[in-house]
């Protein structure tokens, strides 16, 4: 029996499995960011989904102010990265990371 | 109250922190600033450890909050010497840093982007004291990503290309390896309804909830450790940035994301330490020594070379992860992690610091062009064969009583051969080192002596310092032993 | 921590202190250093006197740190570290003579001298330590004070020689600390006793012993340069003169042995290590050994290789010795370890002396070097004869002992091999001697350098002619009261549990 | 120790110290080098027989004392060395390398006096080793190829019976737990001290050294190798054989070496054309008959003084005459007088009547008159065979050396002096030495008389013969056997070869540099590819990581 908590905790692990994808599979660092905030989002949701205490109850607090608070974080993050996308793409004209080989 | 330990531990994450800013605000007064910053951290940090040390572990509930919404700071045994050692190898690099940073080599420019060194570092500096005296694991969340993040800004600070690329993949990989233990989190939470590691130990057991928790944190965390085979951001980050981050992130930062992992396990996912899991680990944990050894042994380059090393050493760490787990009191194993902790920390960063030295006095890190150095720059040829000493875990060395530890929980569980990929190891280590070390003794053919910088005293006295305290580390083993105790709920009396 | 705790400590720390200073000394300082060498080694050796006097009053000398948890630093004095301590301390005062002399005018002098005391300094440890941690401990601190001194001349023979060494010797210290560790899990923290340490825990673990002990015997067979684990010594040669004297005859071969006179008598027990049988594959490999050894010898051009292989077989004497169950033959390998260091620093002395004053370095240029270096070939003929094992030098008393040792263990065999051995040390010494004394000079010397009267530096001329003339009294001599035989008999008496 | 006691050490201790000074200062009077031997002859005139001297800190516990054997072998080699170094001062007068000869014959007199003295084995051991050694330098002395050769020869044979005789003594001392000279062990410790001393005394098989050595030395040392030396090899069968009931076949043995020693010499000693060639051969004939009086006293036991009175007589003879003997070869040349001289130590040798060596046949005689069997009556025939063979030698090396070509220079007086001296005592010795009065009396018995007598007439009138018939003589090499052992040691030394190169091809296989045996290159090569792949491919760290979290899922799921 699927109810919308389960449902929603569901989709979260898959945008969770989208973001990680995404990660690792395209080059283009924006693309990476992007990716890192998908799984963010994913984990986010499933976090919520678990604050759910059946219908006759509140749902439970901790969760939101811990999303909150991780909100927070992945924000910097994606300015961090960002930032330094910008200085890489400035330095060297290209938006990917370039082949790790022997120097 | 100043006599509890309680009252310090905020306190050891508000002076960096206060330094931190102050260090943004008022950039011109670094000097000053972070003479007080490090000498408040410092003094604080030791206070809390002489307290705790002396009257056992402490909980600081901040703001007077409590579980669950509130945050609690704890100390036990384990993480006053966590933050012993940053204190102790922080302080040799600040002291390394303001010779470094400031030397004539450098151009305006550099040295202009290097000021950020200082507020960046205090910064990790607060995190990482934050990251050890977290008590709950979505707190352990947040002090990661603020350890992260300050490491990817120190890293960049080099400014070149090669070092960007680097700091961007160490950002991507951070944050992929923080968001899987994040996700672990949410199942931890969602299994068990609590946050706070005490708690979480109090009421777990082996769910799916609790398993699918393990697997994400551990390999979550296995990344941010550069555990075999997810290393592949290590060494160019370590490698390219400049010496006194590349010396906190192998001797620091690695250590902070693995105090997780054993915190994590030891406290909250011990049901599951009689699965082959920790095995897992353990046969990674080979892996790395032996595969990051044998990369460190093809390198020409001596900054990468210990960056590989880093990557093998990290093998240490969780090659005795089933002893650790299997039996939670097995408190000569854990000593075994944790003086490896120690002396791995102090003697990486000494190895960095004193590359780092011979590198900014030749200009030039290739192994070849190390010959003759010995006679020009004796001091960081001398603190690098100390710190070597104990990389190889030759006696006398804080490594050799670290790999006594593991020896001695190896042997008697009967794991002989985890004993012999230990021994392995060392010797793989031996033979590393001396490709860094043969060079210096060969013979020069020109009269006249080599050229290179001058090496201000403080480079110098910071990386043989460390180096010394790495070679005296070897007669630490019976406190380190004691200290673990402290406060150590999964210690029993026949643990001892 | 009382005066006499403190004297073992006092006795490492007075080569390791100077040592250290050496090390910060300036290239030129060269008055201070000698100074400092000297003060150091006479200082060491009047502890060690004093230790022997205190010890024959019955005082205990130990030093005690806590180390690791159960297993605490122990330098202790017993009879058999002071054996082997007064011969490394008196050893080590006429080679700091020898070498000032001898490196008189090469470069990196301080780093050579500050290794030196630091190598002196682990051999010291060596030799007190009271427990196999503390044995391990300056043993590796041994095999990495000792590579510089190796690789001193810097010359891609030099490097190379060095790796070899490195290679051996830490891999053989990883097997010996595999041993110790195996060891401390199986009995707990063991101390070195006189007659052994293990009974209590022999019953049912005779297995489990053996195989520790083939681990130690690998491990310390590497630097006692057993068959097949000498591969390093020969190569080892490409140091300078005083650092191999040393080498082979204190330091590193013979903490090797001396290891395995621990192993086997103070920590085994030689009563115990007889009943599980581990002596006699000991006793054939140390007869291999001075075979092969001796066999290597032969022909060899190179002087110092020639006496690299010769040291491969002697020190091979002390293993036979220790593992022939019985008083006599235990006896004998004792006072080998004594004697050998004698006679080994004698000859590689006098091969510095060719080299340095005729640039002479192979046997094929020594015709006629008697003539020109009389003191010299006559010091080398002594230590020569003392290899053979001809009366009355040193190295006939402990000969006998060995052979006499292995009669009355029943295992006359070794004796033939003890034989074949110094028929072997025969045929390659004394074409050299003939050499030296009868054959008329060829042509120039490579390399001449003149000393006014003496036919060598006086620094370089004294050492041999002291360890020279000591090789023959105290073989002459054996017998004086409280002299070394009586000690090493009351020793080995001891080590029975007579 | 009283005075005498003393004297009984300065017998080696004087030779050893001077010959030491000798070394270190060459320019050291000749003439106290030539009277080093002074104390020795002393200490045999006036030493008492039983003085012991106990020195317990020498060596393992040195123990020197006299005795009936000590007195006689101590007289004879004293005197010899002492004669022999004084014609030695005249002899190598002009020798550049005179002082270095007198170290190493000093050293050797040390020994050889050091032995006689020595009541325990092992400074028996130790002398015995010094002379052996010290000898190597006056064999060597003139570098000649035939002195190297000899040299060679002579070291190599040292060196087994050093090491032969160092079994000997352990398995003595395992037997008995003592160092004095009363052990008696097995047969393998009889066989060793046969033959390390049979090496030194130059027995049959065991002799190759002998002849090469004898004659390539200078005369002075050649006269004390064939004359003193090689007795100590005797002596040290008298040392350490003993005569009890087990040794009784050794006994019978060694008669038979003896017998085979002395016929065997002088067939191979007649067709040498060196004339000390042929005096050494002669030696090793000699010491065959002695070699038979050593069998008959071990075969006799101890209760039967006879047999050693014998040895000790024949000994006695032996060494005087024949270092006469080899003395005169100085006089080569020197005219009729000197060749006229040299006939009375030649018959003594041959066992003419009135002569020292009838005394010491008769003496022979008597001890082998008790033996059981038909050892008796065989010895009745083959010891006057074997007086032939001695007379021909004699004939032969008077028939060389008159043949000489006359010598130039005057031979010094000094020499002339030592040789007289020696010549008186061949003369006389033996009838004046107490122990041999009763020999005396029996060599005067008639058919003691008769048996000496007719083997010299036979043996002149075969030689006369002989150099009419006899027109080319085969030529044996001196060493003969040697040939054929030089063979064996070559194959040896060639097995020796092949396992020493194949333990050092062993030995190199050992890897100096792991970095290049080919499986460790070939896996770090791959390692280092691997690793570049993983540092710049996400796609393999993505799959790293998502069979690493499905790896642990199913691990810890599956528990």
């Amino acid at each position: 029996m699927i109810n919308a908590s389960v449902l929603y905790a569901l989709a979260g692990v898959v945008l969770f499995g989208m973001g990680v994808y995404a990660m690792i599979a395209y080059p283009h660092l924006l693309r990476k960011i992007l990716g890192m905030n998908v799984m963010g989002v994913g984990v986010f949701m499933v976090f919520i989904a678990i604050s759910y205490q059946g219908p006759e109850q509140r749902a439970d607090p901790v969760p939101h102010a811990l999303v909150i608070t991780g909100i927070v974080v992945a924000v910097c993050a994606t300015g961090l990265a960002l930032a330094l996308a910008t200085q890489l793409h400035a330095l060297t004209g290209s938006a990917r990371i370039p082949a790790d080989g022997e120097e | 109250m100043f006599f509890d330990a309680a009252f310090w531990l905020p306190l050891a994450i508000m002076a960096p922190l206060t330094t931190a800013l102050l260090l943004f605000l008022l950039p011109r007064r670094s000097g000053l600033l972070t003479v007080i910053g490090a000498a408040a951290t410092i003094a604080t940090v030791f206070l809390a450890t002489l307290l705790v040390i002396q009257n056992g572990a402490a909980r600081h509930t901040l703001g007077g909050w409590g579980a669950p919404l509130g945050i609690d700071l704890t100390a036990d045994g384990l993480t006053v010497l966590m933050l012993a050692l940053t204190a102790i190898v922080g302080a040799a690099i600040t002291l390394y840093a303001h010779g470094y940073f400031t030397h004539p080599v450098h151009d305006a420019t550099a040295r202009t982007r290097y000021a950020n060194f200082w507020p960046l570092w205090f910064f990790l500096w607060a995190a990482l004291n934050a990251l050890f005296l977290s008590g709950d694991v979505f707190n352990l969340y947040v002090t990661l990503e603020l350890v992260s993040f300050a490491a990817v800004a120190l890293t960049a600070l080099a400014g070149k290309p090669a070092v960007l690329a680097a700091a961007m993949r160490y950002l991507l990989v951070g944050l992929l390896g923080s968001l899987f233990y994040l996700m672990g989190v949410v199942f931890l939470y969602g299994g068990f309804g609590v946050l706070d590691i005490a708690a979480l130990g109090a009421v777990v057991t082996a769910t799916p909830a609790l398993a699918a928790a393990a697997a994400l944190i551990t390999v979550g965390l296995a990344m941010k450790t550069a555990l075999f085979p997810l290393h592949f951001w290590l060494p160019p980050a370590h490698a390219n940035a400049t010496a006194p981050v590349s010396a906190l992130l192998s001797a620091l930062v690695i250590k902070g994301s693995f105090y997780i992992l054993l915190r994590v396990w030891l406290g909250v996912l011990y049901p599951l330490g009689e699965t082959i899991a920790p095995y897992l680990l353990m046969a990674l944990g080979a892996a790395a020594l032996l595969w990051g050894s044998l990369q460190a042994i093809r390198q020409t380059r001596l900054k990468l070379l210990v960056a590989y090393s880093t990557v093998a050493q990290i093998g240490y760490l969780f090659l005795l992860m089933p002893l650790l787990l299997a039996e939670r009191n097995n408190l000569v194993a854990l000593a075994g992690v944790v003086c490896f902790m120690l002396a791995h920390a102090t003697a990486k960063a000494s190895a960095f610091l004193s590359a780092g030295a011979i590198q900014l006095a030749t200009g030039d890190d290739r192994l070849a062009s190390l010959r003759g150095l010995m006679q020009i720059m004796p001091a960081p040829v001398a603190a690098f064969a100390m710190a070597g000493v104990s990389l190889v875990a030759l006696p006398p060395s804080g490594g050799f009583v670290a790999k006594w530890f593991m020896l001695d929980a190896t042997l008697a569980s009967g794991y002989w051969v985890v004993a012999l990929v230990i021994v392995a190891g060392g010797l793989m280590a031996a033979v590393y080192i001396m490709r860094v070390l043969a060079p210096l003794f060969r013979q020069v053919e020109t009269v006249e002596a080599r050229r290179v910088e001058h090496v201000p005293l403080s480079m110098n006295l910071s990386a043989f310092g460390l180096a010394v305290l790495a070679i005296l580390l070897s007669f630490t083993g019976v406190y380190v032993l004691e200290i673990l105790a402290i406060g150590a709920p999964w210690v029993t009396e026949a643990g001892l | 921590m009382s005066w006499e705790n403190s004297l073992p400590l006092l006795i490492f720390l007075s080569s390791f202190a100077p040592g250290l200073v050496i090390f910060v000394l300036d290239e030129e300082q060269h008055t201070l250093r000698t100074v400092l060498n000297l003060f150091g080694a006479v200082a060491k050796l009047a502890m060690v006197g004093a230790m022997i006097v205190g010890l024959l009053e019955d005082k205990v000398y130990e030093t005690r740190l806590p180390l690791l948890p159960g297993v605490d630093l122990v330098l202790r004095a017993d009879p058999l570290s002071m054996l082997f301590i007064t011969l490394s301390a008196s050893l080590w005062m006429v080679t700091t003579l020898y070498a000032i002399g001898y490196l008189e005018h090469a470069p990196n002098r301080s780093r050579f001298f500050g290794f030196f005391s630091l190598c002196v300094s682990s051999t010291m440890g060596i030799a007190l330590a009271g427990n196999p941690l503390t044995f391990l401990i300056f043993y590796e601190m041994l095999t990495i004070c000792t590579y510089p001194l190796v690789v001193h001349r810097g010359t891609p023979q030099a490097m190379l020689g060095g790796r070899v060494y490195l290679i051996y010797t830490l891999t053989g210290g990883a097997v010996l600390l595999l041993a110790v560790v195996g060891l401390f899990v199986l009995a707990g923290p063991v101390e070195f006793t006189d007659g052994g340490a293990l009974d209590a825990v022999a019953a049912g673990n005779a297995d489990a012993l053996r195989w520790l002990f083939l681990l130690f015997i690998g491990g310390l067979g590497v630097k006692a340069a057993l068959v097949p684990l000498h591969g390093w010594l020969p190569r080892a040669m490409v140091a300078p003169a005083p650092v191999s004297a040393l080498l082979h005859a204190v330091a590193v071969v013979k903490a090797g042995a001396f290891g395995i006179v621990r192993v086997i008598y103070d920590l085994y027990g030689v009563n115990l290590a007889h009943d599980l049988g581990v002596l006699d594959p000991l006793l054939i490999v140390a007869c291999i050994t001075v075979i092969v050894g001796s066999l290597f010898a032969l022909n060899q051009d190179d002087l110092k290789k020639r006496l690299a292989y010769s040291t491969v077989s002697q020190v091979s004497y002390i293993i036979i010795g220790v593992a022939t169950f019985g008083l006599l033959g235990s006896i004998g390998g004792l006072l080998h370890l004594v004697y050998q260091g004698i006679m080994k620093i004698t000859l590689f002395f006098c091969a510095g002396n060719f080299a340095e004053t005729l640039g002479i370095h192979k046997v094929s240029e020594m015709d006629g070097v008697g003539r020109r270096m009389p003191l010299t070939m006559a010091a080398f003929t002594i230590g020569a004869f003392g290899m053979i094992g001809a009366p009355p030098t040193v190295g006939f008393i402990s000969k006998w002992f060995l052979g006499v040792g292995s009669l009355a263990a029943e295992s006359g065999w070794v004796l033939a091999v003890l034989l074949t051995s110094s028929a072997l040390n025969a045929a390659y010494f004394l074409p050299i001697l003939h050499r030296g004394w009868f054959k008329p000079q060829q042509g120039e010397w490579p390399e001449e350098h003149s000393y006014g009267r003496l036919e060598t530096h006086w620094m370089l001329l004294f050492p041999p002619a002291i360890t020279g003339v000591l090789v023959i009294l105290l073989g002459v001599f054996a017998n004086m009261p409280t002299g070394l035989l009586q000690w090493v008999e009351i020793l080995i008496l001891r080590e029975y549990r007579l | 120790m009283d005075g005498l006691g003393a004297l009984l050490i300065l017998t080696w201790l004087a030779p050893l110290l001077l010959g030491l000074l000798q070394l270190a200062r060459p320019r050291t009077s000749v003439w106290l080098a030539a009277s080093a031997a002074t104390p020795a002859l002393l200490a045999a005139l006036f030493t008492p027989v039983g003085t012991v001297v106990e020195l317990p800190w020498l060596l393992l516990g040195a123990r020197y004392g006299m005795d009936a054997t000590a007195q006689t072998f101590l007289f004879f080699t004293a005197l010899l060395w002492l004669l022999a170094s004084i014609f030695g001062v005249g002899y190598l007068a002009k020798d550049g390398g005179r002082s270095r000869f007198f170290s190493f014959f000093l050293l050797a007199m040390a020994g050889n006096v050091g032995l006689i003295v020595a009541q325990e084995m092992i400074s028996y051991y130790a002398w015995f080793a010094l002379m052996s050694f010290a000898s190597y330098g006056l064999v060597i002395h003139t570098w000649e190829d035939e002195a190297r050769l000899a040299a060679r020869v002579y070291i190599m044979l040292v060196v087994v019976g050093e090491v032969l005789l160092f079994a000997a003594l352990a398995l003595l001392f395992a037997a008995s737990g003592a160092l004095g000279f009363d052990a008696a062990a097995g047969d393998l410790a009889a066989t060793l001290v046969f033959v390390s001393f049979g090496i030194k005394a130059g027995v049959i098989l065991l002799h190759v050294w002998l002849p090469l050595a004898h004659p390539a030395a200078p005369i002075p040392a050649s006269a004390v190798l064939s004359g003193a030396m090689i007795k100590a090899g005797v002596l040290g069968w008298l040392r350490f054989l003993q005569p009890v009931d087990t040794y009784a076949a050794w006994g019978e043995f060694l008669i038979a070496a003896g017998l085979l020693t002395a016929f065997y010499g002088a067939l191979i000693g007649v067709t040498q054309r060196n004339v000390k060639t042929v005096l050494a051969y002669s030696s090793i004939s000699q010491i065959g008959l002695i070699t038979v009086a050593v069998g008959a006293w071990l075969v006799s036991g101890r209760s039967d003084q006879a047999a050693l009175t014998a040895v000790l007589l024949y000994a006695m003879h032996h060494a005087l005459a024949k270092g006469a003997l080899f003395l005169g070869v100085g006089f080569a040349g020197a005219g009729k007088g000197a060749l006229a001289l040299l006939l009375l130590p030649a018959l003594a040798l041959a066992g003419f009547p009135l002569t020292s060596g009838a005394v010491a046949k008769a003496a022979l005689k008597t001890a082998t008159a008790t033996l059981p069997g038909a050892w008796p009556a065989l010895l009745g025939w083959l010891l006057p065979l074997a007086a032939v063979g001695t007379t021909l030698l004699m004939a032969r090396f008077l028939w060389l050396m008159a043949r000489t070509p006359p010598a130039t220079k005057a031979v010094p007086r000094v020499m002339w002096s030592a040789w007289l001296a020696l010549n008186v005592g061949v003369a006389i010795m033996l009838f004046v030495w107490p122990t041999a009065a009763s020999a005396v009396n029996d060599s005067f018995k008639p058919e003691n008389l008769w048996v000496a007598t007719w083997p010299v007439v036979v043996g002149v009138v075969v030689a006369a013969i002989a150099t009419r018939i006899v027109t080319t003589a085969p030529t044996i090499p001196a060493g003969d056997v040697l040939v054929l052992y030089q063979a064996g040691l070559h194959a040896l030394f060639a097995w020796l070869h092949t396992v020493r190169r194949k333990v050092v091809e062993a030995e190199e296989r050992l890897p100096a540099d792991w970095g290049s045996v080919r499986p460790v290159a070939f896996v770090s090569r791959v390692a280092v590819q691997w690793e570049l792949r993983l540092r710049s491919n996400w796609l393999l760290v993505g799959g790293a990581l998502l069979a690493l979290t499905v790896a642990l899922l199913t691990m810890i799921a599956a528990h």
